[in-house]
């Protein structure tokens, strides 16, 4: 087993996450141990009792980016108020399942008394829109997701 | 008071432990908190230990704790009806201000109006000759080089070139003879128009040597105003403080003059809320009034500590209408408070900031100490904000005693991940000048080497 | 004072908080510190706090903390001069008390004789009758069923059988009719010889709902006795403080008659250092000496909040020979004080102990907020000892925003890894009787249901 | 496997963030540890600055066990004063390289003006005396390792 052969199989270890490896071959024994303390280190990291964390389904930019594979999430540029429609009256600029084009409007956040309205900046397929019209929705927050 | 109704719910449009500190005197209130943060600061304490939290940006201040859209969207889309904007970001901030009354909510600090008055050195100057303080002896804004030598000559070499927006050190510039006064103005005025978008500079009489101690006041917005005593804030590195401490060890008569000249100009100005009056004190003990802080200042707590007074809960009383019940005659000013600022800096580096994984903090405890901070252990300084991660205050009945407090404070505390000024300050806990309370703002420098 | 040489070195003879809270004092006060402590107590923040430490013996109490001959070895071997006791343990033994002079070393406490003159129901019975001051209307030691029987017919049923030397709740009998008194008699009997090894018995008046009211005093020794207001520790459960706090919220006059038979009391025995007066206050506002506890309380940071007297310098100053230089009239309470005692306890289960590994610790801070805790991030609570892993003490101007302070400190603590009363308080925090300051010693059980 | 060789191996391994690596082979058998102190990383166990540590040399029940094989270690039962010899004028009851008999006594530790005399609970031979004439020691310290 040469370095080469040795680097490719790490680079196999690595993106397959291992930590602890051990082969024996009649050519060769190999052992290693990869990565930090050993230990899923992450004991320290919520200095709150139960009842002071986020409710799990509050809006919020801490929501997990969604990683469906194809799937592009729209941001909210801004904080205000998300309208699915230019007017209560009126249709909703996109509904699921439909086909947008780069520059397409898909919905509307009032802040400061302004409309601003916000645009697909990929083309797609809307696959979910995941603000509710009237809902107040912070910086970052995820919007729509649009299937590329 | 804590019966009445106020605010049902406030905006803190701050970070760090100056956000913690409102959430606390809110929660406390009963007044619901909404906390406004950029994405750094996601997983900080006051994110979530506030009511309700609202992303307003990315990172850079610029975009997040600076964006007033954003901010002011989130009050109003959450209905809240009063914003605390803390100290630096937002707070002396008379636009913001403005806006805030004119979308109908109530900005928890002064008047955009005293703002304005009291926002630039040389409105601060002109106010303090009408209420017979004494500033500095120096100019308004300088007109060009003629005006400035001719003051120049007037004042006495060694004077000071100031940007009359500005602070922080920035764009000043100490002349010691008049061959260098043309290049150091032009140098000043660039400097002023780069950092605060207005050249105007102004000329003073250069002090060596010096205290920095400021008064405390709380106003009505009505007339009637009251001090808390004054603090000393002359352990500095760069023009930034690190330690404080409340009473300072200035003379009995000296005290109560500087008491006396910041309430009258407080007065003045009708000034609503906490304030500080900055001045300085040179070492024949003449005292000269330097600036105005309309907001409530990092070393309140020492205040807080010998008055017994809860500085940032009547900021957000006064705001409410509330009438100012404490008189002058009320506040009983006991033993002696000091506080040191723990930044993340490494000051065998130069103070160089230290961000980073805090792998387990520990503060001390016990009788006469009390801790400010938003730092605990897993905590992840962001690189984007100022160092400080938290403040370790002590009490005790005099000055000797809190020295000795601080020492075994400082002792029990343990920052594990990044470098902080702990050491230093033990350091300077057992320095003799700093025992003596002897202490003026070179002191770092000029005694400690650093 | 702090100045004024007086020890060089203490040992400390416990261990946990109270062990750091002398520690804290002794370093303030510049006298070294020697721990002495058991192997299950290495890695504790007072041995890791201290100057020097000592292991004086295996986990258990009996074998490490109570093996008077290890710690007395370690003081003379060390040079310490003096000895502080701390609570529980050797605190008020006067066996101890008494090695200790022998061996030229400083008690830090009362005289043995005074610990002998109140060590035991009877003889505080005694004293407080010599000072007029009311006792549970009850007997001396009883002889035996025809004395017992004679004396509940006096009293008037239900009474209660008490061993003459326990505490805790040991050895005692709730005895409501003549038919139950024989056997109760000598079930009561057999506890106490069992628990301390002494089966005298004495019997009280059973006095149904009431408070749980102790004065704070200090003493010099030589007859000059101060006090230091109340505390009204009723939230309990058997028999075990929980939450305490000071003043209480007894009606004026009633609080006055309490401290001046606090200070007879003690006055009378020639106090010296820091003791309590327990009495128990009954539902028609008659209130009742029950016992002194000669040495420092758990509770004791309230009385230090609302007084501004830092209690445990005072008792080392004090057995230092350092005259009283405080008198009564340079005592002002200020505000209102209340402690909850954090235990590693599991509330849903019984309060059984809940010791292990400590996670995470994350004590609350900010204004009028002090913790005392011997535990930090990656403590292991031994079994052995109790359940007190820290306590939370606010300070407020008054007694309804001091509950508020409590109630917003509570929420921001936190205990990873081991189950904590936090909850507890939490509710009691919130509950009417609690906040209404109309709380009997039953609280917990009759009106929480625990 | 030569110099250049192992160079490359190694940077392999660092990219990889490998910690322990056992590698036989006919030709050699190569073993590394990589990274801090090898030790169990515990950032939580100490809240105190480096300057509150126990310094080492200090006599402690917190010394490590002298856990070489073989040697049992005589704790001290009580606090007081260590003495090697009855008397200051007198011989040591034990010296280093002496063979003792179970109930053999070893020292004199003196408590509250009272000698008590420490007996040996197994025969051997004395390899170390680990306090020295005249030292304060503390409960379950160790004062000497016998080889059984």
């Amino acid at each position: 087993m040469d370095a080469e052969e040795l680097r490719r199989l790490l680079e196999v270890l690595v993106s397959a996450d291992v930590r602890e490896f051990h082969l024996k071959t009649e050519a060769f024994d190999l052992q290693l141990l990869r990565g930090a303390s050993g230990e899923p280190s992450a004991p320290l990291t919520s200095p709150l009792p139960p009842q002071e964390r986020l409710p799990p389904g509050e809006p919020g930019a801490s929501q997990e980016p969604s990683a469906q594979p194809g799937l592009v999430p729209v941001h909210a540029p801004i904080v205000g108020t998300f309208y699915t429609a230019p007017a209560p009256d009126q249709p909703p600029f996109v509904t699921v399942g439909e086909r947008v084009k780069e520059g397409q409007v898909l919905c509307i956040i009032e802040a400061m008394k302004l409309m601003n309205e916000i645009e697909a900046e990929q083309a797609g397929v809307i696959r979910e829109i995941l603000a509710k019209n009237g809902d107040p929705v912070e910086f970052g927050q995820e919007l729509f997701l649009i299937e590329t | 008071m804590a019966d009445r109704a106020l605010f049902q719910k406030i905006l803190i449009a701050n970070r760090g432990e100056i956000a913690l500190r409102v959430v606390r005197a809110a929660k406390e209130l009963g007044i619901q908190t909404l906390v406004v943060y950029s994405q750094a600061d996601e997983r900080s304490l006051p994110v979530l230990l506030a009511d309700e939290s609202v992303c307003v940006g990315p990172p850079p201040s610029s975009k997040s704790y600076l964006n007033i859209p954003n901010i002011l969207s989130a009050a109003l889309m959450t209905g809240a009806q009063a914003i605390h904007p803390g100290y630096g970001f937002l707070a002396e901030n008379p636009e913001f201000a403005e806006m805030c009354r004119d979308h109908g909510l109530v900005f928890i600090g002064p008047t955009p109006e005293s703002m304005h008055l009291l926002g630039s050195k040389a409105g601060g100057r002109k106010l303090a000759a009408e209420c017979e303080v004494p500033t500095v002896p120096g100019t308004g804004i300088l007109s060009g080089v003629e005006e400035a030598l001719s003051s120049a000559r007037q004042l006495g070499y060694p004077v000071l070139l100031k940007a009359s927006a500005g602070g922080g050190g920035r764009g000043q510039r100490v002349v010691r003879t008049e061959q260098e006064l043309p290049e150091a103005l032009a140098a000043a005025q660039n400097e002023a128009l780069l950092h605060f978008a207005d050249p105007s500079v102004i000329m003073e009489k250069l002090i060596e040597g010096f205290r920095h101690v400021e008064v405390q006041v709380l106003g009505d917005g009505r007339g009637e105003v009251i001090h808390l005593g004054e603090r000393d804030c002359s352990v500095q590195r760069r023009n930034q403080k690190l330690i404080e401490e409340a009473p300072s060890t200035l003379p009995e008569s000296l005290r109560r003059e500087l008491l006396a000249a910041g309430v009258r100009l407080a007065k003045r100005v009708q000034y609503a809320g906490a304030g500080t009056l900055e001045f300085i004190v040179d070492r024949d003990g003449h005292f000269y009034f330097m600036e105005m802080n309309t907001r409530i200042q990092v070393e309140h707590p020492v205040t807080e500590m010998i008055s017994g007074v809860d500085l940032v809960r009547w900021q957000i009383l006064i705001a409410a209408g509330h009438p100012l019940t404490l008189h002058q005659e009320d506040i009983h000013l006991q033993g002696h408070a000091i506080e040191c600022r723990i930044n993340a800096e490494d000051p065998d580096r130069e103070f160089r900031p230290s961000p980073g994984h805090i792998d387990n903090i520990h503060f001390a405890g016990g009788p006469g100490v009390r801790v400010d901070t938003h730092a605990y252990s897993g905590y992840q300084i962001p690189p984007n904000y100022d160092s400080l991660i938290g403040k370790l205050i002590v009490h005790a009945p005099d000055r000797a005693w809190a020295i000795a407090r601080m020492r075994r404070a400082l002792e029990e505390s343990v920052v594990e991940g990044v470098k902080t000024t702990i050491p230093l300050y033990l350091k300077v806990m057992d320095h003799p000048y700093y025992r003596r309370g002897a202490v003026q703002t070179d002191f770092i420098r000029a005694q400690m080497g650093l």
